[in-house]
């Protein structure tokens, strides 16, 4: 399980547990654990994550394999969920394994930054006031320039 | 040709998915054939800088060939992560 | 348990499912993890890690409290063991808990590179040719000038 | 005063404690004093390059005063992490 897009929670301990058991040879693991969050003022009640099934698959699978041909990696898994989730919830998580810390650490910093622009999932916020696209970020996009 | 939309241009068009015949041979020829196809189309991709494109799941610029594309897909930028 | 020097074994997956259930409102947390590795050539038998009791606890405490001023942080934890330890045992953890990703991952870069210079901890590898004492790295002490 | 010794220093001297009177008034003056000691302690200061010292388990510099200190710690450059 390299990369998993899926409408179901998980537990990020779990997977990391899982990952650190498999990745022989590693001196370095780096994890991101991306939650909901209340974003906009105090009263987010859920985030729906709409996705393109197929494509989200192929396009993660892709910045996985960008990021295990830039860096000196082990390792790497991507996990996404799509669908209602409520604040607190884990939305999404990256792991990387390195023989070395900066190649586990800027590998999972790439892998963030490349699925935040370029993986087919769109973010709406439900409130009071009612349901809200979340838009990007002009700082998303242009992060990608640090590669 | 199979036409998919996703987040708030779904919403706009009203459908996320729909089949066009089309003589378009670039995404931006067929974003002026879509947008013949009716006021919410026209609406929908009145700024196309918000816009993005997927042509059989690959990510390209308006200026890319639809040539022998099974699917064609319009959203905004991505907001993953 | 915001610093904790043990000679117990720990599972960082279940360091990392307490972190994320009681960082309430962080919209990101990035984990480090580090396991002992075979550095020398391919015949490591055991990595023996001393330390100065009170120094260690009162180092990482201050490293952690740096990390929590300089970035908007929610949280923060730093695990680190000593004694004898396997291939493939985990040496070492940082959790960074925080409202946006850059300041997750930032904090769990500096917490690492204070903690590899600034902590007294001492490696030992024992090999079938004996045992020697792991030599800091320049780039190490090099790596504090970027923050 | 107390002095400690860690990693191969502690190796190097024999013990990883022991007490001393010294009238230094800096961490480089009792590392002078302690090289005094014995032909280990000698050796084992000899590069002070390789050495860092703590004066009440606080990191400091060889110019650092040890008026009032309980315990001053000799220990090569640290490979926590």
């Amino acid at each position: 399980m390299s990369v998993d897009v899926s409408d179901r929670a998980f537990d990020p301990g779990a997977v990391l547990s899982a990952f650190s058991q498999r990745v022989d040879g590693s001196g370095a693991i780096v994890t991101f654990t991306g939650i909901t969050r209340d974003v906009s003022e105090g009263d987010l009640q859920a985030m729906e994550i709409e996705h393109y099934p197929g494509m989200t698959e192929k396009a993660l699978g892709d910045i996985r394999a960008q990021a295990m041909d830039r860096f000196r990696l082990i390792d790497a898994v991507i996990i996404h969920r799509y669908g209602r989730l409520s604040p607190g919830e884990t939305i999404m998580m990256v792991a990387t394994a390195a023989p070395h810390r900066r190649d586990a650490f800027e590998a999972a910093d790439f892998l963030m930054d490349y699925l935040k622009s370029r993986a087919p999932f769109w973010k709406r916020e439900i409130t009071a006031r009612g349901a809200d696209w979340v838009a990007a970020k002009d700082e998303d996009e242009d992060a990608l320039n640090r590669w | 040709m199979d036409i998919r939309y996703f987040a708030w241009l779904r919403e706009r068009i009203g459908t996320g998915h729909e089949t066009v015949e089309t003589r378009a041979e670039t995404v931006a020829d067929l974003i002026e054939d879509l947008k013949a196809l009716s006021d919410a189309h026209a609406f929908a991709f009145s700024d196309t800088n918000a816009i993005r494109a997927a042509v059989d799941q690959e990510l390209v610029p308006f200026d890319a060939s639809i040539a022998g594309a099974k699917e064609v897909a319009f959203f905004p930028p991505m907001t993953g992560g």
